[in-house]
């Protein structure tokens, strides 16, 4: 919350006749009262030491669809070390459409896409372990999907 | 030795386990929840695995995931701590099946522990006296109203395969038997999916002490003296020691060579208690055998010199209780349970642990997962801290227990601090004047406590 | 938080009708009310849990001088017990004129105002022990002192 | 026994003695300088009170600030913790004069403490063995040729009054002693206020060692073992151990005879430590006799069961030492001093802890006044932290030691931590194979430390 931010805010209550206004965002907190009430901004500091959370690709989330590992296991990304791969950059899939395998003792797990679109990127190389919830394949939706 | 160990569970005692690896330079595998992706135990293992959403059935209770994690990991043993799979024969089969060492006893040694009618059964033939009651399970009213009036007046109807207070119904005459027998059964099948019941004597007054027991793959079996866990709300241990200051030596001699007896009556093998109801005449009975690592183990750490999560990673590498492992007892430990709750009424209080400050000095050993700044999830158990004070004497470790709980600074959740403080001001308690309904009679402002 | 911030964020403020406003930020604090009120800027936060600073009177600190101990010991405000007090409130006091006494040592340390001016407020009872740099006297300095 | 106690130092040394008082159920008056307002020993106390400012010699070395903060506050006794005014026999006289306790020995025997010179003669003359040197105080250049060519080079030239490695001197052969009598005299009148020298054997590959005593009112002396202390960087002890793995039952027994003789000749009384030299063949001299607690003395509780600190007050109290109090060593303890200090070159880094995190779990124990968001000032001795541990053996508590430093997060400032971590990883440290220039051959790449 930079300065900048309450002098929009600042800007956006003049017309109206709102008292009280309280915004969060990120960890800080703003927070106006206006009349004989008193404005206040608050920028709680991140606990130190905390881990990163995973951060999505931020330029990507708007438009790009993430299939995630639903159980842990050995990524593969064909059903057979000498089959052709399920899906290629650049395949389009179906909703339902079989995107790889993850191995999770000794049973095969066919991971399907839940979308229709474009593959963009693979993730994972095959034969390497996931876990629960690895971002496996970004696709891009078809359009009117 | 293991090279790798998987740890298949979080909080505390997963970092518990961490900690006696890193000590044997064994690696370490964590796995988590989504909840848990910002836990201790994931930051202190050498690797972490996420295995599943927040639910512990699809996480920490979900044996797929787990040894696939194990098997990617190229994990040689599962340390299963206390509670989700640790008591669980078919995990521990499963882990045998993968080819992975299962850190805790056999699966048959587990299952026996979990059937507490079929325990007694063997109990009682190996010369190891049980409460009295029915001989086996009831497979009827009449069968439960023979065995009450065999016995006498109060019994108690419980699940076999129970625990934790649940499926358990006090009867005082015999017309409260047929609907408490009911009852008892369906909530025993909702619970432990078995209705099966048996039924004892009703003991009051009575003290909850337990016994270590080590047990090599050799059939050594040694004890390490017993805990004292009297100290109970609604069947949940919340204050544990070691000694026990009502236990004589003649009798710490019995409570030992019994709960050796029990584990050899069981072809024991690993670490496991022996619990045992103690009355104020000083007759013991056996309750249950537990057969994996306790909450409590710390307190009979520190009075022994031992590392008990270290010796059990020994023995189930099947290596034996070596001639020098005679263990001998100095001073008085005990434990506070710290959990996310309200001190009062004891109702959870998950959320962001705003600023954390440890006790610390002399004889004072803090056992956690938590940290400043982490969000105690709503999803698990509230224990977030084990506080241990040790001294030359029980005053001593009371005293030091005291001081240390007006050191540990936890802001943003409510905890059992206050509550622990409380008892320890108790006259009763200080004077070692407890049993298993001191709770309820510090609840009472009527008794004179002092 | 820097003077800089400072001056933007009364910058901001000149066109509102914002009375009062609070920041905080890594650790500073800045709270501002116009009008009738006072200006004060703050630093640093305090550590979760830690012992209040000793306040200063915020209204007054402006215009009078606190005459503080130089030891610590048991401040008297006569030489002996039945002789009057040194100072009373409204006093009138020269610059080097004994305002009490701290003892410590079995040694009578008679403390001398600083300033010429006023007596305003004596915050210390008789008698009491006092710490090192403890507020004993609030004086309101003379005209062109 | 004393029911009010005010503590005359501030840091970790002051939260110690804090503790042992709560748990003597005594009161306690912190004293603090203008830059401690926020130290946790002002915290933890019952009362505090500000007694100047920044500077220790307005403040902490203020004996009438301090005096006067004891009389106001109706405080009976004073610890002084170490370093400041623990030391200093007109502080201990000016105590009893205001009818104070003094947490101490005599002025007497602090006295003969600090005058390493005279305390030298009088254990020459009670058959405590010294480094060969002269036989007083040098009075000339002559003396010190004279003395030094009776012993044989090299020598060393000492301050009487000196310690902490300054006023020393080392001479190789005759035509170096004027130049470096009259510098070691200008640095010692600096530095101590006195000019007097005496002059030593100086002796290479030494062990430091020392042997913490406990002596009653009643004349009964008795000795808790040895400290291992040879881990230094300019004379200041930075690891320290017990038992020391160099020392064998022999060994243990003579050096435990002479620090009671030792004890014994300066009729000493509370508790105090009296430091060695140990060659590699086993040749013991004394070196000095301490008479306060040290910074070390968590090793030897942990291995004793012992709180010392809490023995000092029962002593200074007049208690005896009971019969019953007949410690027995068990296992292995270790101690690293955490320093707000560059790991490299050890240049002070004061600031604030950004955040703070301690380790715990089996066998670990934190002594710090330190807590997240509190500013280490530049003032003061840069120690804000010892974490010791606890072993069944000394492989045990150096593995228990490395996971706790890998543990432990100091955010903000720069601490000795990495150091510590180095050192642990050493071979020959690991091997035991230590004296007191390890730590010049740890920073020698060349030299094959493994």
């Amino acid at each position: 919350m930079e300065l900048e931010d309450i002098k929009a805010l600042l800007e956006l209550l003049k017309d109206t006749d709102v008292t009280e206004i309280q915004v969060e965002k990120e960890g800080s907190k703003v927070k106006i009262r206006r009349g004989r009430f008193y404005t206040s901004v608050e920028f709680p500091a991140e606990a130190p030491g905390a881990p990163p959370q995973i951060k999505h690709e931020e330029a990507e989330k708007d438009r790009l669809i993430t299939i995630t590992a639903p159980l842990v296991g050995t990524f593969y990304r064909a059903p057979t070390p000498e089959a052709p791969s399920f899906v290629e950059i650049g395949s389009f899939v179906k909703k339902g459409q079989v995107l790889c395998i993850v191995e999770a003792m000794k049973l095969m797990n066919e991971i399907e896409s839940e979308i229709e679109g474009q593959v963009v990127k693979v993730l994972v190389e095959n034969g390497q372990p996931v876990e629960y919830g690895e971002p496996l394949f970004l696709i891009e939706p078809a359009v009117q999907q | 030795m293991f090279k790798k160990i998987l740890i298949a569970n979080r909080g505390e005692i997963a970092v518990r386990i961490i900690r006696a690896c890193r000590e044997l330079d064994i690696r370490t595998v964590s796995v988590y929840s989504e909840a848990d992706r910002q836990n201790m135990h994931v930051r202190l293992a050498d690797e972490a695995i996420c295995i599943g959403p927040a639910q512990a059935e699809q996480s920490y209770l979900n044996v797929p995931a787990i040894l696939t994690a194990a098997e990617i990991t190229d994990s040689e043993a599962i340390h299963p701590g206390y509670g989700f799979l640790s008591e669980n024969p078919q995990f521990a089969e499963a882990c045998a099946a993968s080819g992975i060492a299962f850190i805790g006893p056999s699966p048959d040694n587990i299952r026996l522990g979990g059937d507490k009618a079929k325990a007694r059964q063997v109990m009682k033939r190996r010369g190891v006296p049980v409460v009295p009651g029915s001989d086996g399970p009831l497979d009827s009213v009449a069968a439960a109203v023979k065995a009450a009036k065999k016995i006498g007046f109060p019994c108690i109807i419980k699940a076999s395969m129970g625990g934790g207070g649940r499926g358990m119904k006090i009867v005082n005459a015999e017309e409260q038997i047929e609907d408490a027998f009911y009852m008892a059964q369906r909530e025993a099948l909702t619970a432990f999916g078995s209705s099966e019941l048996y039924l004892e004597k009703y003991l009051q007054d009575i003290r909850h002490i337990e016994v270590q027991v080590l047990a090599d793959t050799k059939g050594r079996i040694i004890h390490l003296g017993e805990r004292e866990c009297s100290i109970q709300r609604r069947h949940q241990k919340l204050i544990e020691e070691s000694p026990s200051s009502f236990v004589s030596e003649k009798l710490r001699k019995r409570l030992g060579e019994l709960a050796i007896r029990a584990a050899r009556a069981v072809k024991y093998r690993n670490i496991g208690t022996v619990e045992f109801i103690v009355t104020p005449e000083e007759e013991v009975y056996f309750m249950e055998f537990n057969t994996r690592v306790q909450v409590e183990h710390p307190v009979t750490e520190m009075v022994m010199g031992v590392d008990l999560v270290k010796e059990q990673i020994l023995l189930s590498a099947g290596m034996p209780i070596t001639a020098k492992k005679v263990f001998k007892p100095r001073g008085s430990a005990i434990e506070c349970r710290i959990n996310a709750e309200d001190p009062d009424r004891f109702i959870p209080s998950p959320g962001k642990i705003e600023f954390l400050h440890q006790p610390g000095g002399p004889g004072v050993r803090v056992d956690t997962a938590a940290y400043c700044g982490w969000t105690v999830p709503s999803h698990y158990d509230s224990l977030i801290a084990k506080l241990i004070t040790f001294g030359s004497n029980r005053q001593e470790a009371i005293a030091r227990m005291k001081r240390a709980l007006d050191e540990f600074v936890i802001e943003g959740i409510k905890t059992t601090i206050p509550f622990h403080k409380r008892v320890l001001e108790n006259r009763d308690f200080k004077e070692g004047r407890i049993n298993t309904s001191f709770l309820d009679r510090l609840h009472k402002p009527e008794t004179p406590t002092g």
